[in-house]
């Protein structure tokens, strides 16, 4: 028995860590997925202020800090019976949209596009985004990097960082928008819907243009049929910042649809020996282990769980969108996991409207930015969609609203069980009996993992070239190292 | 002093005006109290900062005794009345770092009162006795191994 | 000639960091224009053995972010420092232990206990917790040992500089990149060692844009409690804000959408406990007109040590809470 | 540790002695030992008496001999000897803040039981001074300019004192007083124990002194309504109420307090016995003898409408309904502040009957009754009229007493014997009784009157009365007479003593605002309102405000003998002050480095002592070196900790406490 180490592929709380086991045939005999770390939030966040932990909570990742944030403020609200002022809530959710269509950009155009672009065997020197723009062309690279300065520019004005924002407030947030940032911020909208449709012209040409691609997102070894979980508002359109729960089966149908706050009646996580993180599943449907179909709990969130939880888009380029997505791809439920880009795509074009639309409103310039709390109500759960999953945050605090309890079910631990299963499947596909393991296979692997884009980081390496990778092929009893392949800068 | 009974340190500061010369007034009235506190000056208690006190407790004070005039009779007005906010913040504080709030006290001793600076430092090296070792230095150092490259790498590239 | 060696690793982080680092935009292209990245978790491989196999000093800058947590950030910690000339602690973690720090409230297996037996979405009848060595019928998998106690990164190796901040604001990033591109263009010297890089040298209070005026609170109040008012200093409406305690650098952004200062850029020179300071502080400015009603007010103060030491525990004086 | 200026440190560390005050304790040779083990300790001797001369030698020597450039004495109490030992040392050529003081006398070998214990002690104590001392620096005391003026507040028998005593020093005195006269208490006094010398005869003649006095400025009908500055420049706002008489235009004549047409307004120098005018001068002697005109009873002041029979009377035409407050302000080097006492109000003991009995009345009120310049013109009378056949004096009348004063008055015995003796004086055959707890008669020849006392027939009962009543009608014969129900503690039996007069020996309290006063000028106060001295034996007129004195009774009930001795002091006091052109300031206060701070403004609220000011144009905070009295709270309250309090910064204290809990060879813990 050999075993081959990624490590590390993803940083979620620090690191991560894919363990392939190749049996003596050479064939992949299981491939385990580990996050090594573990910082406790759940405790220190006993003993706080809860209205402190939307300002403490964004540290688990400063990646997503803002949905962090958002989730924090809506289950303080709850915590302080604090109903969001209209303008309030607006500017939560101006906020929100922004941040998710900036982070969907730079999954899109700095990690996965350049392997669709250029092509996943192409040389790692030219599959990143410089290779990206000498294919479409200069002004693109100038695009991603304005759309992101902007976009984070808008998050300071509301949220005061652009890193770990601060401005919420039981009821609200902290500050009224003046008319010249209101101007700003709409500039900057009408920038991002511009933006999205540029990004979704770029996916048609270079991707659905090509059929190759088109049937290496449809392959069997990127799929796996599960349950899907999204947020969806009182349409069953997606929203990204208040609705209810809704599952969809493998078969696309209606599975449970739930408020926020009931959300222990229909989750449940497990403990692996191996990893510092847990794996949520469906309480309703058990867990059956780390296998797909409809007796599995496993279930997956992020862009590709949400277009097929929900009944389509509240914007109209969005919706019309949505539509030619399912049609391309097969109808509902779309399974491959690889189509989780394009989803992002359609999420990324609906981010950018809603802020557009929110923008233009009158209200959004309204001192009345914050409400009052109207007494402690010592529980509060808090949910919003985060880039990379449905993200829960649920407190419990005694009468002076300091915390007692404090649970966590972040974006990515949804697609925990699922990232394991797509891993294996692809390792399994890819890695033949005696085969060599090249450089573009292990692209491969990692395209299935980067598909869910469990953070942001692996992203950043792009800038300079290929994520080097190395994987060593040994002899685990004695460790010896049979066989490696490294790519570096 | 039997060799293995537990013997608390403690540290007191004592403002200039009124503590250390009620603690002079118990010396010259030959008063006899426990010689487990060492007596550290300053002109105000308002000078003394919670850092001191954490200072103490960090190089090994079991307990730590802030010590100045009675309100109103502050040398400096109203110097003390800023220790008086300290106190109750200062014992919160301890509190949430699991430690005892009892091996910090507070006292108003005059110039005047010898006798009670006696009685305090009895009392409070009878409480500190009863609440036992904090031990704070090798509390905090407990865990530190100063591994080198080499048995980490062990633990963590196997 | 082969260009000059960069690592940046992050330990016990949330990535913050790295965003910041990103936020420096284009000037990014230039950092790899002048060095060779030869190590970013987030850039290129993670293999220890890389990193071991450099001859000891060859990284002539490391960013080093992120906590020391556990085994895995120690033993990082202990192998970047002597690979390389110059060790940064990198943004708030790494400088004060941050808020990661803040776990120093408890200890790793209270912790684990909530997480993996308490929470209430966890079922685990069998008490299953993560392992460090377990066997599985493929083979063996290992995780890292979880301190009880987190640490700041000059608390487990000597650090050259630090540039504080959670995260670090990208142009005082840039900044001290640029000095030391500079340094290695044009000659000329580095800063002390020591030197914290990329702040300034007077408190929050200095950039924050409200106006200050004699400070006397008669008691503490939440930033929705008071009415908006985009000139009047947050302490002296009774918002328990750590601007006083905390170096500047960071342009005074909290405050200037209402929101109190958290301390994140540490303390300012000279202060050596960022709590225990501001509890001296704030403590000073209650008003009253008896000491007792002085302390009653004192006793309100909702959370000193989550608010105080927000991201300084591990570098207090005491470090940690007994357990 | 850190390293002084050149190099290494080197400390000569010198244990005293005292005799066997602490060698009979401490072994001292192994503190010796120990102290020379200890880092940067170059010599570690031990002396019999290092305060002796030559004790001071040996440390000189060493200083010269062995380069050292920190001492260490470890001996008694630093407020008894420090300033020794730093002379000592500057003297040997080394600066004398690198010098600290280890007690290990009052707080270690007097008040341990065990030898070994106290050895321990003694250690620790050194251990944490030699860990101190590294990191003090050289200190210059500061210098700053001295106004030659005085002010002085109160214009009682202390006040009048103290400025003439000023004046004939040649300094320009400006004396305050909140009355229309200066002369305070003591001008309504009849006669003084225990020479019975009549109160007016001295005091008038000094009165019209200062009313003289070229170096003296009265400001009457005055009061200090602000205070700026620090020692030699002191900034006072002065507040001169108007008389609505031209000070300048009246002559005193009284015609107009004549024709006043407000006629019964109660006369306040009589403790209202009797009824004044609206116009009114407050009694014969005033000094300045000049009318004033009552603001809340003169109806064309209140209702603006009067027949002004006054301005018709005054001939000058000094009568002025125009007249507004008037602000001067005043510097001056030094201040004196002799604000005297108020009488203890009767009515607060309810069953003491006053206000409620006639014939009940208070010390002052007896004081104008038998004043020949009083009420009945020196008669001692009952209300109506006639003479008491029995007169009882209660004494400690809210003094001695849990529920009003613990203190002692320190003069009711004596002006109650005083009494005793003018109504045997006036009505021989009237009884008198003194109800008393203790005879308290301390001063020169007060005992002796006592006994005089005793001799005139006075009956002394000892006991605090309990209560007193009106006689019920069935006692005929004492219909109408008052009731005194008190228990002879001596006799072991409770009396009812029938009597016409009762007189309340009132206990002496502060002033009611003497706390604002205290606030005011920057000095502590104690709980009953009395100013705290500097030192209660050593520095009994200085406060802990440099160039601020007390005198008198605002600083504890005393006689006047004693008042005027404060007051004497208190003016040597300022005189030793204002007679130099300059004054030197400890060393030890704050600095604010502007580079450092960050103008949050947290500080300069914060100094008792106003000495911290916010500079604009620096936009930080600066200390005033003079006004700043080294308390340290700007230094523990500034979040940058950008304030160094010289001689205690965090580095010196950091370094005691870990000195004083580095291991020494304690036993170790199981």
């Amino acid at each position: 028995m050999k075993k081959v180490s990624i490590d590390p592929i993803t940083r979620l709380e620090g690191h991560g860590k894919i363990e392939i086991f190749v049996d003596d045939n050479g064939e992949v005999a299981n491939v385990y997925f580990q996050i090594p770390e573990l910082r406790g939030f759940e405790r220190f966040c006993v003993g706080r202020p809860v209205e402190e932990l939307a300002r403490i909570t964004p540290r688990i990742c400063g990646v997503c800090p803002e949905a962090h944030h958002m989730a924090a403020a809506k289950a303080i609200d709850a915590c302080y019976g604090a109903e969001p002022t209209r303008t309030g809530k607006m500017l939560r959710e101006i906020l929100y949209n922004a941040f998710s269509a900036a982070d969907h950009t730079t999954h899109f155009f700095v990690l996965a596009a350049p392997d669709f672009v250029v092509g996943p065997m192409a040389d790692p020197a030219e599959r990143n985004i410089l290779g990206l723009i000498a294919k479409v062309g200069p002004e693109a690279g100038g695009k991603v990097i304005q759309m992101r300065a902007w976009s984070h520019e808008l998050i300071e004005i509301i949220g005061g960082r652009s890193v770990h924002p601060v401005s919420t407030v039981p009821g609200g947030v902290s500050k009224p928008l003046s008319k010249e940032e209101a101007e700003r911020v709409k500039e900057i909208a009408d920038y991002q819907v511009e933006f999205a449709q540029f990004a979704i012209e770029v996916f048609n040409q270079v991707v659905l243009g090509n059929s190759e691609y088109v049937d290496l997102i449809m392959s069997d070894m990127y799929a796996h049929k599960t349950y899907y979980m999204g947020m969806v508002d009182e349409n069953n359109k997606v929203n990204f910042y208040d609705g209810d729960i809704r599952v969809v089966d493998p078969d696309g149908k209606e599975f449970v649809k739930f408020a926020p706050e009931d959300y222990l009646q229909h989750l449940t996580e497990r403990v692996e020996p191996y990893s510092y993180l847990v794996y949520p599943y469906l309480t309703g449907v058990g867990w059956k282990g780390f296998v797909d179909g409809k007796d599995s709990g496993v279930y997956r969130a992020a862009p590709l769980a949400r277009l097929n939880a929900a009944d389509g888009m509240s914007t109209p380029l969005a919706q019309a969108e949505y539509e030619r997505y399912f049609e391309t791809l097969g109808g509902k439920p779309v399974h491959a996991t690889l189509a989780t880009h394009w989803a992002r795509l359609v999420e990324l074009l609906y981010a950018a409207e809603r802020t557009q639309e929110l923008a233009n409103d009158p209200d959004v310039t309204s001192p009345d930015v914050h409400s009052m709390p109207t007494g402690i109500t010592g529980e509060g759960v808090g949910v919003v969609e985060a880039p990379r999953g449905t993200l829960y945050h649920h407190y419990k605090t005694d009468e002076n609203g300091i915390v007692t309890a404090c649970n966590l079910i972040v974006g990515t631990t949804n697609n925990n069980a699922a990232i394991s299963m797509s891993l294996k499947k692809a390792a399994q596909g890819l890695i033949q009996p005696g085969g060599e393991i090249s450089e573009g296979l292990l692209n491969e692997v990692e395209m299935a993992f980067r598909a869910y884009d469990p953070c942001f980081g692996c992203a950043t390496h792009t800038l300079f070239g290929e994520m080097p990778l190395e994987v060593a092929v040994r002899e685990q009893s004695t460790g010896e190292v049979l066989n490696t392949v490294k790519r570096f800068v | 002093m039997s060799a293995n009974e537990f013997e608390p340190r403690i540290i007191g500061f004592l403002c200039r005006w009124c503590s250390y010369n009620g603690a002079d007034l118990a010396g010259t009235s030959r008063m006899k109290y426990p010689p487990n506190l060492i007596p550290i000056k300053t002109n105000c208690s308002g000078r003394v900062e919670a850092t001191h006190v954490m200072k103490a407790f960090a190089d090994g004070a079991d307990g730590v005794l802030i010590s100045g005039c009675h309100p109103g009779d502050c040398h400096y007005i109203n110097g003390n009345w800023r220790t008086a906010g300290r106190y109750p913040m200062l014992k919160k504080l301890l509190e949430q770092l699991n430690i005892e709030p009892g091996r910090l006290r507070l006292e108003w001793v005059s110039a005047a009162e010898g006798d009670k600076w006696a009685r305090v430092v009895t009392e409070f090296v009878e409480e500190i006795r009863e609440l036992g070792p904090l031990d704070w230095k090798d509390e905090v150092h407990a865990e530190y191994t100063d591994h080198d490259a080499g048995e980490l790498k062990e633990a963590v590239t196997a | 000639m082969s260009k000059p060696k960069f690592a940046m690793y992050w330990a016990a982080a949330c990535g913050g960091c790295e965003i910041a680092v990103l936020q420096i935009k284009e000037k990014i292209l230039e950092v790899g224009e002048n060095f060779d990245i030869v190590f970013w978790p987030v850039a290129t491989d993670f293999k220890y053995k890389d990193v071991e196999a450099l001859a000891d000093g060859e990284i002539l800058l490391t960013l080093f972010n992120g906590a020391v947590r556990n085994s895995e950030n120690e033993y990082m910690a202990h192998l970047l420092r002597q690979k390389s000339q110059v060790l940064v602690a990198f943004g708030a973690c790494a400088a004060q232990g941050g808020i990661p720090g803040l776990a120093n409230v408890s200890n790793a297996a209270e912790i684990k206990e909530l997480v993996y037996i308490d929470n209430p979405s966890v079922l685990n009848p069998d008490r299953v917790f993560p392992q460090e060595r377990f066997e599985v019928p493929e083979g063996e998998l290992d995780l890292p040992h979880l301190y009880d106690t987190v640490r700041a990164l000059d608390q487990v190796e000597d650090v050259d500089y630090y540039i504080p901040g959670c995260p670090p604001e990208g142009p005082q990033i840039w900044a001290v990149l640029e000095t030391i591109i500079g340094v290695l263009k044009n000659g000329g010297d580095l800063p002390p060692k020591g030197t914290v890089l990329g702040a300034g040298t007077k408190s929050c209070c200095d950039e924050c844009s409200r106006v200050k005026e004699e400070k006397k609170i008669t008691g503490f109040k939440k930033p929705w409690e008071v009415p908006w008012d985009p000139e009047k200093c947050l302490l002296e409406q009774g918002i328990i804000c750590m601007g006083p305690v905390t170096r500047d650098g960071c342009g005074g952004r909290c405050t200037s959408v209402g929101m109190p200062c958290r301390g994140c850029y540490g303390p300012p020179p000279g202060v050596t406990d960022q709590g225990a300071k501001m509890l001296s502080t704030l403590a000073a400015i209650i008003d009253a007109d008896s000491p007792e009603k002085i302390a009653e007010i004192a006793a309100t103060v909702p959370d000193p040590l989550g608010t105080f030491y927000r991201f300084g525990l591990a570098k207090s004086m005491l470090r940690r809470a007994k357990v | 540790m850190a390293e002084s200026k050149n190099g290494e440190p080197r400390i000569g560390v010198f244990i005293c002695d005292c005799g066997t005050n602490i060698a009979g304790k401490v072994d001292v040779p192994a503190v010796v030992e120990f102290a020379g083990s200890l880092p940067h300790v170059a010599v570690a001797q031990e002396y019999k008496y290092m305060c002796s001369d030559p004790g001071q030698e040996l440390i000189q020597k060493a200083i010269k001999e062995e380069k050292l450039d920190r001492i260490v004495v470890a001996a008694c109490s630093p407020t008894m000897h420090e300033p020794t030992f730093r002379k000592a040392v500057q003297a040997a050529g080394l600066n004398q803040f690198l010098f600290q003081m280890a007690n290990i006398r009052e707080h270690d070998s007097w008040v341990t039981e065990d030898p070994v214990e106290a050895t321990e002690k003694a250690k620790r104590i050194i251990d944490a001074a030699v860990y101190r001392v590294v990191y003090q620096q050289p200190l210059e005391a500061i210098e700053v300019p001295v106004n030659s003026d005085v002010l002085v507040v109160g214009g009682g028998i202390a006040g009048i004192e103290a400025s003439l005593k000023l004046a004939d020093a040649g300094h320009k005195v400006h004396l305050v007083e909140r009355d229309p006269s200066i002369g305070g208490h003591m001008a309504q006094f009849d006669k003084t124990f225990p020479t019975l010398d009549c109160s007016a005869c001295i005091l008038t003649p000094k009165m019209s002194a200062a009313g003289k006095h070229p170096n003296i400025e009265l400001h009457t009908y005055s009061e200090v309504v602000e205070v700026d500055g620090y020692v030699g420049n002191f900034k006072v706002k002065v507040n001169k109420k108007a008389r609505y008489v031209d000070m300048d235009k009246c002559t005193g004549c009284g015609l107009c307090t004549e024709q006043c047409v407000v006629a019964k307004v109660p006369n306040e120098f009589n403790e209202g016995l009797d009824k004044r005018r609206a116009a009114y001068i407050p009694f014969p002697q005033a000094v300045p003898l000049r009318a004033t005109i009552d603001p809340e009873k003169c109806l064309q002041l209140t209702r603006g409408k009067c027949k002004q029979t006054c301005v018709e009377a005054c001939g000058p035409g000094a009568i002025d309904f125009e007249q507004k407050d008037e602000q001067t302000d005043l510097e001056v080097g030094a201040i004196i502040i002799a604000t005297g006492f108020d009488l203890f109000e009767g009515e607060r003991i309810e069953r003491y009957g006053y206000g409620r009995l006639t014939d009940v009345i208070s010390s002052l009120e007896f004081e104008r009754i038998s004043n020949a310049s009083g009420p009945t013109g020196g008669e001692i009378l009952c209300k109506s009229g006639e003479k008491p056949r029995s007169v009882a004096i209660l004494h400690c009348v809210g003094s001695r007493d849990e529920n009003y004063n613990e203190y002692c008055s320190r003069v009711c015995c004596m002006y109650s014997l005083k009494f005793a003796h003018l109504i045997k004086e006036h009505l021989p055959e009237t009884e008198v009784y003194q109800c008393y707890i203790d005879m308290r008669c301390f001063g020169k020849g007060y005992e002796e009157f006592y006994k005089r006392l005793m001799n005139e027939g006075v009956v002394f009962v000892r006991g605090r009365a309990a209560e007193v009543t009106a006689a019920s009608a069935k006692q005929a014969d004492e219909e109408g007479r008052l009731v005194v129900t008190v228990e002879d503690t001596l006799l072991g039996v409770v009396r009812h003593i029938p009597v016409d007069m009762v007189v309340l020996s009132a206990a002496l309290e502060a002033q009611p605002d003497a706390k604002q006063v205290a606030q005011l000028f920057g000095f502590g106060c104690s709980s009953a309102g009395f100013y705290i001295e500097r030192h209660p034996k050593l520095e009994p007129v200085s406060t802990v405000t440099d160039g601020i004195f007390i005198a008198g009774c605002c600083q504890g009930p005393k006689d006047i003998p004693d008042t005027v001795a404060q007051a004497g002091a208190a003016a040597a006091g300022a005189l030793a002050l204002v007679d130099n052109r300059t004054v030197k300031i400890e060393p030890t206060i704050s600095y604010i480095d502007p580079e450092k701070c960050s103008g949050c403004h947290i500080c300069v609220g914060l100094c008792p002592h106003n000495a911290i000011v916010y500079n604009a144009e620096l936009d930080a905070a600066e200390v005033i070196q003079a006004a700043c009295k080294g308390c340290g709270v700007c230094v523990a309250a500034c979040g940058s900790s950008v304030p160094v309090q010289y001689g205690f910064t965090d580095d010196q204290i950091f370094a005691e406490i870990e000195g004083a809990l580095a291991e020494v060879s304690a036993p170790e813990r199981s």
